[in-house]
């Protein structure tokens, strides 16, 4: 039994999701207890299964699974030397991301148990939660280009469904629509870069078209298609304008997600970048134009953030802001790629702490946001001229905000340090221009949350948050999950990034090592 | 919005052809053009010209919600747990482990054109009925749900 | 004058697409081997007459699951939409 | 050049079908005209799935009764038919959010729903 679970891990992974969300709005109907233990249970599994899959691809290398094939891991069919059938090639990059999905889906969902609770329509919201979750995980686990697109479209209708969730007042619902129009219109152009590569190469399979692909004129306007929509989705500076008006009408526990379902987007354009195209590419200048691309995302983000007055809108511009971290790391390693001597002195050193950082950024920011969704939960408000004095009443609310906070302004004992410090020591060595607008972006950032801190928790008791009390121990057991996990990451950092981040970014690196995964080299 | 009781009576007689045609269409896909999303769109017609012919008070009691949803549920479990069975065989998920088998689903075929058979194909037309299942539960929910949006207060 | 430049956008648009288009000659594809494969091995391997339904449900099955998925994601999104509020139940959004 | 245009006449629709689909998109203040928009891109993008498949007198790849063996390329098909669901997918939960702002704002003009800054 244990070997077979084990052996079909990967498919385990999207069936073990999509079981509790199909199931859901009929279990919903048994009453509310059924309802708790059900999606407490379907989360727990899910995040069980990818933590089981990301160990089992940390220990022995990469898993594949090919669906409906005899075996699962023959890629090839016996008469044939191209693969045929659809599979998931999940290596250590794709593991890094599960293992954020996994921890960030589970603390998500035990901290909505008691934020939803007053709400109607909960059994949808939860399915949706679930098939959110499914999207997110298939598209970092999958590994051919048309499977990649139907779980984009997957996470991105749930995602919208969510931000449009508070439907009272109209305002959600035109962020839902915002947010479905544009990621309809990125799937679809990157349904259209799929049949051009599929025009020339008959191939789907990300390692069979990425060795056959011979960068024609065609194949260059398919990248701009791919890279153009998943740029948009993981909300870089020119293309932003949907993140902040999502991230603050959607229920806090969806906004931490939808961070993770941005980096999954991040993780479809590295992969574009890295495996699809790879060596046919010119370094330098698509490295400059992840590296443009980043550092415009930090510094428009954090001068946006400044002035908010919604807390949730800040913070979403700080997201904007802490995605250009990751992509000025990647940037760097990708500008440096064809220079092995520059890339093993920082090219590598910048692409860890590019990948480390969307780990602590998920974690971190998804703390924020769901200590932003405490705050409203106890006082209905999110403006900050409103707010104050809750530190009396909410201690344990003020001291996760404060972890996060510091975390994210790059504080050392906290993760956000162990990632800013290794992308600023190698972009120095890189550009020592990029390095200091790197920390004054950071500088920034701990402005404009000592700001938050100060008008959220400080000050005299206010009469109209006299009824505000700690928050209920779900939501409280959710955020001490993250902030566990936010602590340990930055007191020990060597052993993830170790464990975890190195392999991602050797798989990251080695185009040639993961073809020839697939095709049995 | 009610029509006219020519129109309703018309709706009342092409409502069953509406579904058989669709269930044929499903039942055929693995042989003809077709398939479970086609014939199961062409079963929500059915329900389509229900709605159309009638208003939505009258129509709630011949077109449930609650058993519409248990239709797609149905449709949709069947799919994954049809999925998951190959499992069992020790087959990857999706495995067709049904076909070519020799039983009432898994006649045996050879390269060719040929008459059509439909006890061939293993898991597809079982596939092909879930989705169909599914594809008439949820658009019929659709329309009932856009419809119950559109209805207008009498003042 | 936005309206303008807009135009002018989508004729450049429809210029450069018009341009790239032509380097895909119709009806001969360039490479068909994944499909003949198909073709070859849909009856054989899947015993199914309908190529594409083969592809659909068997070959790429794993897809089918997903587009089943999306629909049923839409239909939860538009009950979503059209559900009853609790009493009471708001959000201020200022 | 014209008689190329010629043989290519699906990707010159194609090509014309994306620029009305934007276009619609991009000029229209309706939020319907622009979901309708939004439904021509995505005609277009499923014509030029299918238009990749095609080979000269190729038929349908289906063995009941079939005349020759010569057959159109099937995996753009099946492509097809998974992008046209999902269109309907996403077609039928945008216009029950248009549904719901006009219930809210009484308004389907662009312009008039914007509450949200940014």
């Amino acid at each position: 039994m244990s070997t077979m679970i084990m052996r079909h891990l990967p498919a385990l992974l999207i069936a073990t999701p999509l079981f509790a969300a199909f199931l859901m709005p009929l279990v919903g109907a048994a009453g509310r207890w059924v309802r708790t233990a059900w999606v407490f249970l379907g989360a727990a599994l899910t995040a069980t299964v990818g933590l089981l899959l990301a160990w089992q691809v940390f220990t022995t290398g990469p898993v594949l699974y090919v669906f409906g094939a005899g075996d699962p891991t023959q890629t090839l069919p016996g008469d044939a030397a191209f693969p045929i059938r659809i599979m998931f090639a999940v290596d250590a990059l794709s593991a890094l991301m599960i293992v954020i999905a996994s921890c960030s889906s589970l603390a998500i969902t035990l901290y909505s148990l008691n934020a939803e609770a007053r709400q109607s329509g909960l059994e949808t919201f939860y399915a949706m939660l679930f098939l959110l979750v499914t999207g997110v995980l298939g598209m970092v686990a999958t590994g051919d280009l048309f499977n990649f697109f139907v779980f984009l479209e997957i996470s991105s209708l749930a995602g919208a469904a969510l931000v449009a969730y508070r439907i009272d007042e109209g305002v959600a619902v035109e962020a839902g629509l915002k947010y479905a129009l544009l990621s309809t219109v990125g799937a679809l152009a990157v349904l259209i870069a799929i049949g051009i590569l599929f025009a020339q190469y008959n191939a789907l399979n990300i390692a069979a078209l990425a060795s056959r692909l011979q960068f024609t004129v065609l194949d260059k306007v398919a990248l701009v298609l791919l890279v153009v929509p998943l740029a948009m989705k993981c909300g870089a500076v020119p293309m932003h304008f949907w993140t902040p008006d999502s991230y603050t009408t959607a229920p806090s526990s969806v906004t931490a997600f939808l961070v993770v379902s941005s980096q999954a987007s991040l993780y479809g354009l590295f992969r574009i970048l890295y495996t699809l195209y790879g060596s046919l590419l010119s370094w330098a200048t698509f490295g400059w134009f992840l590296i443009i691309l980043g550092v415009l995302s930090m510094f428009i983000g954090v001068t946006m953030a400044i002035p908010q007055k919604d807390v949730k809108r800040l913070m979403a511009y700080h997201a904007v802001s802490q995605t250009g971290y990751m992509l000025l790391g990647v940037g760097v390693g990708l500008a440096v790629l064809g220079n092995r001597a520059a890339l093993e002195e920082f090219g590598k050193t910048a692409m860890a702490g590019g990948l480390f950082h969307i780990f602590n950024h998920a974690m971190y920011k998804g703390l924020l946001f769901l200590t932003a969704g405490a705050v409203f939960y106890r006082t209905g408000t999110r403006n900050l001229n409103k707010l104050g004095g809750l530190g009396h009443t909410m201690p344990w609310t003020m001291v996760f905000f404060m972890i996060g906070a510091l975390a994210i302004a790059g504080v050392p004992p906290f993760n956000g340090f162990a990632s800013k410090l290794l992308i600023y020591e190698s972009v120095f060595r890189f550009s020592p221009f990029l390095a200091v607008v790197a920390m004054v972006v950071s500088i920034l950032t701990l402005a404009s949350f000592v700001k938050v801190f100060h008008s959220m928790f400080l000050g005299a008791r206010r009469a109209e948050y006299a009824a505000a009390r700690e928050v209920p121990a779900a939501m409280w057991v959710g955020m001490a999950l993250l902030a566990v996990v936010v602590m340990a990451a930055g007191l020990v950092p060597r052993p993830f990034i170790d464990h975890l981040i190195t392999p991602a970014v050797n798989a990251l690196c080695d185009r040639a090592g993961y073809i020839a995964t697939i095709f049995g080299g | 919005m009610k029509m006219t009781k020519i129109v309703r009576t018309t709706a009342d007689v092409f409502y069953p052809f509406c579904l058989a045609f669709g269930l044929y269409v499903v039942m055929h896909g693995h042989l003809t053009p077709g398939g479970g999303f086609q014939g199961g769109a062409v079963m929500a017609t059915g329900a389509a010209l229900l709605i159309v012919a009638r208003s939505y008070e009258d129509i709630t009691g011949r077109l449930r919600k609650g058993v519409l949803k248990v239709c797609e549920a149905t449709g949709l479990m069947l799919f994954l747990l049809a999925g998951l069975s190959g499992l069992l065989k020790g087959l990857p998920f999706m495995a067709n482990w049904l076909t070519q088998t020799g039983g009432w689903v898994g006649k045996v075929m050879e390269f060719g054109p040929n008459g059509g058979e439909l006890a061939t194909g293993g898991l597809i037309p079982l596939l092909n009925v879930g989705v169909g299942i599914e594809v008439l539960g949820g658009l019929s929910i659709i329309l009932l749900y856009m419809i119950s949006g559109t209805k207008e207060k009498k003042p | 004058m936005k309206t303008a430049v807009l135009y002018a956008i989508l004729l450049i648009l429809f210029g450069g697409l018009l341009y790239i288009v032509t380097d895909l000659p119709f009806g001969q594809p360039c490479k068909a081997d994944m499909d003949e494969y198909f073709i070859r091995n849909s009856q054989t391997q899947t015993g199914a007459n309908n190529v594409v339904t083969s592809v659909v449900f068997d070959f790429r099955g794993f897809d089918t699951l997903g587009e089943a998925t999306v629909l049923f994601t839409a239909v939860l999104g538009v009950g979503m939409m059209f559900r009853k509020l609790h009493e009471g139940e708001e959000y201020e959004n200022d | 050049m014209m008689t190329r245009l010629l043989l290519d006449l699906p990707f010159f629709t194609v090509v014309l079908l994306v620029v009305i689909g934007l276009g619609a998109m991009v000029l229209k203040r309706n939020l319907i005209k622009i979901l309708m928009g939004l439904s021509i891109l995505e005609s277009a993008v499923n014509l030029f799935l299918v238009a990749i498949g095609y080979r000269q007198d190729g038929v349908a790849p289906i063995f009941t009764n079939v005349p020759s063996l010569h057959m159109v390329l099937p995996t753009v098909q099946a492509l097809t038919l998974t992008s046209i669901v999902i269109g309907v997918a996403t077609s039928a939960m945008m216009l029950s959010f248009a549904m719901i702002l006009y219930k809210k704002y009484g308004t389907v003009d662009a312009r008039d729903i914007r509450k949200l800054k940014g």
